[in-house]
């Protein structure tokens, strides 16, 4: 699994072989300050597991970015070793389509709340999953915003109280698992913060995997959903390889992704690998490295040719 | 103007072909090293409606469409109605009298009827009337028919002898028809020797940026931006450049500001509502200090407006894009050619000092026109990336001591590319510390906070500095000086030549490309020099006018605003000039005479 | 100030539960009739941090958060490094000794040291400390006993007899322990005999909707404007107004744009960021003529900036929203009373003249709190809608004749609610006739286009002159004149008593309250017999004075500007003020001591 | 089925009785003007339609709204005679959202293009959809920008030729039917204009349907779409009635909306009458009585109230 990894990743000159890389470990990935999460946050769960998968990964923290909007779930990439872009609210995928195809040997790691990328950032997560962009995105959904002190989400339940919903919400969630497998994304699974080990699996498949990579995360968040607590998806969750299920099966992953009461799925709904991602199919990349790294400017020749189109 | 000054309007609906024999007269006045400016007045439809093509050309410069027609070819009755009260005398019009009837004409004015029954009796098809009008004019201007013969040879040659021997013989009986009947112009129009070529506001931008290194671009489309896009999208392969048509405009500067973070640079267009969609990104882009550039192509507001017609209405709306303070360059090309240069100039700038830059163009820059010298097209421009880690190989580590926004002198802090060894950083659109940790969590710090800010506004000083101040250009001495910013240059120097010849009025002109920083003390000082100053814009509300205050605290003696939709014509400056100086007004609105 | 002028600070952590000490203290300041202002400065955090509360209370109206603090409550060690250096002779400072070290104070300064392990040995968490210094406080300010107990007791009503008495006990404990330990402050607090109430800016700015009759109120939360939608929710049933949290600040205006064109007043607030994504909508509410109103609560940017700080940066950004010249009203309160005021008045203008409105605050006011006296708090406002068709009855059918955009020398045509009989028409961002035909399509028209911008433009000088001119408050002659926008009102006019009491320099204040737009020829009347003019900001670049400048040339003397995310102390203008007026410098940018 | 729709129009002050209420018929909904699309676009077709379709139901001008965003398409409002806004590119959902809470007692069709819905819109789209918004959203979707003279759109297919791809479009469309069913909308159907009858009827059940309504036509851009045109649909569309198809089951629905090929199925989708409209749900409206008509200004009981809270 490593070696394919680190065929992938080319750094930029030569490409280092595999002996010569250092192997990290996760202390290595720890970012400048701590967290500023309150206590029992479920976000110190998804950083945790992407440090681990980043590590598991061979991946070197230059070579890594991760790409936020706003929100307490989006002030992740300020705690973790890697290049970093903390955006505005709802845009991380905007910003990192373009760092994507800017930079295609770069692995970018966009991440966020439910209320950046389901709410404001709605229009962007429809967008980039029909272009199948070569993203791991990772929501670490409460179903709650929680920065802004507790208004309700487009993942909040029906009839949840919040301060702007004191009587309790009348709109219908979204489920982002259907939707992300309807908009075209190659790549749908949901963890849960409570299984560190299966969500550090989930992850380090969705930065493996060629193409967009959706993985929704039950981060309960301990101050003002408490509804969704850790203990409601502890007592519910169940893996989806226990459950038996084929992601190959568009049919299998809609059913289980409707599966929500005293069962709760979680694992890798749906993953096709017959689309080529983004980068992939656009010709200007074909001819080799990075866009962000080929000399500026245009040759003589072509210059002259543009000018001869105005004569 | 020169020795030669010919006006030909082309009018018709929509879908009628007028693109066609418009682009065939361009490139023939081109060929022969005749200068040219040509607007298009159309409608936001596909098929009907009114057309309005203007060809200016003319031995020396043209500044502006001009204030008068030499030719006018309508192609259809409603063109005819509206125009041929506004011919005089010397010009001709020129009909397909099967169709269209003139009504009365002004003394002099020469009709010229065709009949295409006559002429083409077994051609199907309307266009056969445009390629009669176009011989027909050509003869009259004393173009041999070989020139003709060979563009229409090779415009259908792909439809093989028979269609090409169809549109010749019928090109030469208008041709030769209008020789036996109509009177010619009293010259024969000049080959210089020289070749030009022609382009459009929006080429010249898409070319700046190729010129400039652009290596992503990003637009939703548009209108009148669009064409920015276009360019890009066909000369993307050939050029190595991404295009990318984004879900909206919120995506597309965001796209732009991910693109340039990861080290490219990059480059998008819109128009005002698209524009007020990525104001917030804007000051994003400066909180992050990525240098990105954004065109916003004008037109006339608000909301959806007018969306085929110019104004300069969008300059507070640019000035204000985005909450709080932000370092910014703000600059309106003032001619088609100032489009392609400034492209490359504003994004060494905005890479110097890592602040968005904003291009404020046009509808009547960016879809109007131009000849071109194409000796004025340098793609060889000076590239200056400013203070970039990680362009090239040899990069010593610092292993985590890297302050991206370290306080400095110039406001400026080296900035090194994701992919970097050594160099791993966040960048944030929160108030961040020198080392990119968030300073409005947890524990916020007024002073950190102060001095980050002024650290970022610093960038200002430094980009003035560098920034040509603008020049008065005409009579050091003159009774007026017309200001203005942007696409109006052209109008006022034509109005200015019109005012010392026809009225004897002296008056001279500051135009100010570099809006944001304003090089405030240099305007004063011209300015306070003046006898007179009126300021020129196209736009309600002297939107320029009163920024010039905020910034100078001059008050100008008089304003001339057209804010009808169409660019403003030399008369209706020289006319609000006399007024203005005659005491009559303040501030003078022309009625545009041609109901376009 | 009075007599009384009291200021306690209390600090810790967030989620320390400073809220609950605070909000007893203030509700036990207003109960007696005095007067109160609070202001709170915390982070972008849920927990941990350092939360500042200034609470400040007066038996006269209390201007701003003053220049000193009387009673500190530290609550964690972090509280007591940063603020007991700042502590002055006469001030006490009161703290779990058990917890937290006092370092050097200040001669005069009292250290109330107390045991909560010895006055509550026996009750569990953290929140028993600020019960203790709570009650001591209230001993040594001459509060009785009983009042506290009676609170405490509706606070834990609900958990039962014993929580009860448990906590009244250590109340208990903590006041005699107060009483008999520490010296009291030379005066009881006195009871006015009158009560008073306290509300926050956003709550204010709602209920100011309410009495304008919102019935449809939408947002996406976005600090520090999210106050106004919690009212709102809280309030929607039994007010029966529509509350709706949307997707996005786009959704928001285009939403209320809907239910306003439907014949609801609308309204919506946000902070800069969501209202740089607003501003396309705001520009096609003026050109649908629509009247719809959104508040801006600023806060310091740009970008993201720091969500939980004050600033004045957005002035430009809202002049400038969305592309081209439109009519709009933009208003900035100057007070949290105020807040409550102008709403139900600035609907009134904006229906009358169907443009969108923009109320412009900011976090101090927002979140500000002040006491207000209930007989100021008046629902039955006057209502004008202006002239609309269809909100009786009796309307009769016009059958198609009916122009919804008549051109009317008031540039107001009566406008029809969706849903009247014989009124259908069409409403457009696109260009329109009378008719509401698009002129941009088909056959665009120069004329039409230049009177239908002209009517919309004219509602303009119909407002103005509805507007209220502003006044010069204070004395009539004055060796300097302070002039500022919006909040800092209270502060400048607290800075003037001190300049006069302490330094003897005779200051008065001009606040403009409504900015677009502005009364130009009344603020260059007042100002023009102004000795020196120094304008007072909350921002880097001196927004309101370029925009002052714009529209009336008036350039200042002086500028005294705070850019830290704090808002101003009085003694920060006091100071700017001496140093502008001994002429050390034009422009004077006050370090806040505090570090918060 | 009138019935149905003449009850639920309730004109202020009285309701009229269906027997004082003139049947109206199509040339009572023209409108001002006449439409500027190029000869032979799809669009006249949806107008038709549309017109036929309000008629049938026997709702009168003043009774029916329609908003549309920009675009070719969205000139449609412009077009017929009822009350009408021609909004900002791309928020026509969110507009009609306020409206139709403000004043429920109109009938609010929101008509737009593939580009102004699914591209600039989507955010709202997505949301409108969940909230299920009692709407009927009519997209004439000609899978390219039309009125900006032809640049790719998301529903463009890949490879499309067009002015902003000129060697093809490299990105893969969305599929509007499974994303809307995924999405919430509770009525989703797809119409062609080469089939008048058929979407009259579609139209008219979107109008009787109590949520909100999708009905995604396929009306061809005779000018800059050479790909997708009247004979390119003629040729495969089929309906789903003749297929054979059940609405109601989802896993049906998402079958046939996956179908793209020599047969392309148009009908009813997916309908689904167990969820609430969001104006049912909003206890505010169940009062009765439309917001807009309600007088304004607060009792002095709530006047008194809302004092209270400050002292
Ligand atoms: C344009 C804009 N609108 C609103 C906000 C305020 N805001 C910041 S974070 C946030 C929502 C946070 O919710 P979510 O994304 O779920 O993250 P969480 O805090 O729950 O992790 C909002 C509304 C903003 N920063 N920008
Ligand atoms: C904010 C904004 N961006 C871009 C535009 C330009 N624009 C007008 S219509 C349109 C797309 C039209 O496509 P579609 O919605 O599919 O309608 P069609 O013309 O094909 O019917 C665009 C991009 C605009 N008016 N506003
Ligand atoms: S508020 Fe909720 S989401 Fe935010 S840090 Fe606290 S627990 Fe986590
Ligand atoms: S361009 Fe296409 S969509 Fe627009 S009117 Fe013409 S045919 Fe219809
Ligand atoms: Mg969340
Ligand atoms: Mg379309």
């Amino acid at each position: 699994m490593n070696a394919m990894v680190e065929t992938d990743i080319r750094v930029r000159g030569a490409v280092e072989t595999r002996s010569e890389r250092p192997k990290l470990s996760v202390k290595d990935f720890k970012g400048r300050v701590d967290p500023d999460w309150c206590p029992g946050c479920g976000d110190f769960g998804v950083l945790a597991a992407l440090k681990q998968a980043i590590a598991d990964l061979g991946l070197h923290p230059h070579e890594v970015m991760t790409i936020s909007g706003i929100g307490c779930s989006s002030n992740l990439p300020g705690y973790i070793n890697a290049y970093g872009m903390h955006t505005l609210h709802g845009r991380a995928l905007a910003v990192a389509t373009g760092a994507q195809l800017a930079n295609h040997e770069l692995k970018i790691i966009a991440t966020g709340g439910d209320g950046d990328g389901f709410g404001i950032g709605g229009n962007h997560f429809l967008h980039t999953m029909r272009r199948n962009v070569d993203l791991t995105y990772i929501v670490m959904d409460n179903q709650i915003y929680g920065l802004t002190t507790g208004q309700v989400s487009p993942t909040s339940i029906k009839g949840m109280q919040t301060k702007s919903t004191p009587f309790g919400s009348v709109e219908n969630p979204i489920n982002p698992i259907p939707l992300a497998i309807a908009a075209g994304a190659t790549y749908v699974a949901r963890g849960f913060t409570g299984q560190q080990k299966h969500l550090v699996e989930l992850i380090k498949g969705g930065i493996q995997h060629k193409g967009f990579a959706l993985i929704d995360v039950f981060s309960p968040c301990v101050t003002y959903n408490h509804e969704n607590s850790h203990e409601f998806f502890k007592q519910r969750t169940q893996k989806l390889e226990d459950i038996g299920h084929d992601p190959t099966s568009f049919q299998a992953a809609m059913e289980k992704a409707y599966m929500w009461g005293d069962v709760i799925p979680i694992g890798l709904f749906w993953k096709r690998s017959d689309l080529p991602a983004l980068d992939e199919l656009e010709p200007v990349l074909a001819e080799g490295g990075s866009l962000a790294h080929r000399p500026l400017g245009v040759s003589p020749q072509a210059a002259k040719a543009l000018i001869s189109e105005l004569m | 103007m020169g020795k030669i000054d010919l006006a030909i309007g082309i009018g018709g609906a929509a879908g009628q072909g007028i693109a066609t024999p418009g682009d065939i007269l361009a490139r023939i006045f081109v060929r022969r090293g005749l200068h040219l400016s040509a607007y298009n007045a159309y409608q936001s439809i596909i098929r009907g409606g009114h057309i309005f093509l203007t060809l200016r050309t003319s031995d020396e410069p043209v500044l502006s469409m001009g204030d008068k027609l030499d030719v006018l070819l309508p192609l259809n009755q409603d063109t005819m109605d509206r125009h041929l009260r506004l011919m005089g005398a010397g010009s001709l019009v020129l009909y397909n009298s099967d169709k269209i009837k003139p009504g009365a004409a002004a003394a002099g004015v020469q009709l010229c009827p065709f009949s295409v029954k006559e002429l083409a009796l077994n051609i199907k098809g309307d266009l056969v009337q445009n390629t009669i009008a176009l011989a027909a004019v050509l003869r009259l201007i004393g173009v041999e028919f070989k020139i003709l013969e060979e563009i229409l040879t090779l415009q259908f040659g792909r439809k093989g002898e028979a269609v090409i021997a169809e549109n010749v013989g019928v090109a030469r009986a208008g041709y030769d028809y209008a020789g036996a009947h109509f009177k010619p112009f009293p010259f024969s129009l000049p080959d210089t020797g020289k070749k030009l070529g022609f382009f459009e506001g929006n080429q010249a931008l898409a070319m700046g940026g190729a010129a400039a290194g652009v290596r992503f671009y990003c637009a939703y489309p548009m209108s009148p931006s669009s064409g920015v896009l276009h360019w890009m999208a066909r000369h993307a392969r050939q050029l190595g450049i991404m295009v990318r048509q984004v879900e909206d405009e919120i995506g597309v500067i965001n796209m732009a500001i991910g693109a340039a973070h990861a080290g490219c640079r990059a480059m998008c267009a819109t128009s005002g509502g698209g524009f007020a969609l990525m104001s917030e990104g804007l000051g994003s882009a400066a909180m992050m200090e990525i240098p990105v550039v954004c065109i916003d192509v004008q037109r006339a507001g608000p909301a959806t407006g007018v969306p085929t017609k110019t104004e300069q209405g969008d300059l507070w709306q640019v000035m204000g894009a985005g909450q709080g303070d932000y370092p910014r360059i703000i600059v309106a090309p003032t001619t088609i050619l100032d489009c392609f240069k400034i492209v490359p100039q504003l994004f060494n700038l905005v890479d110097k000092f890592q602040c968005p830059g904003i291009i404020i163009s046009d509808l009547l820059l960016s879809e109007g026109r131009s000849s071109v010298d194409p000796a004025e097209l340098d793609f060889h421009v000076p590239i200056d990336r400013g203070e970039v880690i990680g362009l090239d190989g040899d990069i010593a580590p610092v292993n985590g001591g890297y302050q991206r926004y370290k306080i400095t002198e110039s406001g400026v802090s080296p900035r090194a590319l994701p992919g970097t060894p050594g160099y791993v950083h966040v960048v944030a659109t929160d108030e961040h510390d020198e080392d990119g940790v968030l300073i409005s969590d947890e524990f916020t710090d007024p002073h950190k906070r102060q001095a980050a800010h002024e650290k970022r506004m610093r960038k200002m000083e430094g980009i003035l500095a560098l920034l040509e101040p603008p020049k008065l250009f005409g009579a050091g001495q003159a009774e007026v000086t017309l200001v203005g910013w942007g696409s109006t240059e052209g109008v006022i120097r034509e109005a200015i030549e019109k005012l010392a010849e026809e009225e004897g009025i002296i008056a001279n002109n500051l135009e100010i490309k570099w809006l944001v920083p304003l090089h405030a003390d240099a305007i004063t000082s011209i300015l306070s020099k003046s006898k007179k100053v009126i300021i020129v814009e196209n736009n309600y509300s002297g939107q320029f006018a009163r920024y010039l205050r905020s910034e100078t605290g001059i008050v100008a003696d008089g304003h001339i605003r057209k804010y009808d939709g169409e660019p403003f014509m030399p008369h209706h400056i020289v006319d609000g000039v006399k007024k203005i100086l005659a005491g009559e007004t303040e501030k003078y609105v022309p009625v545009h005479e041609i109901m376009v």
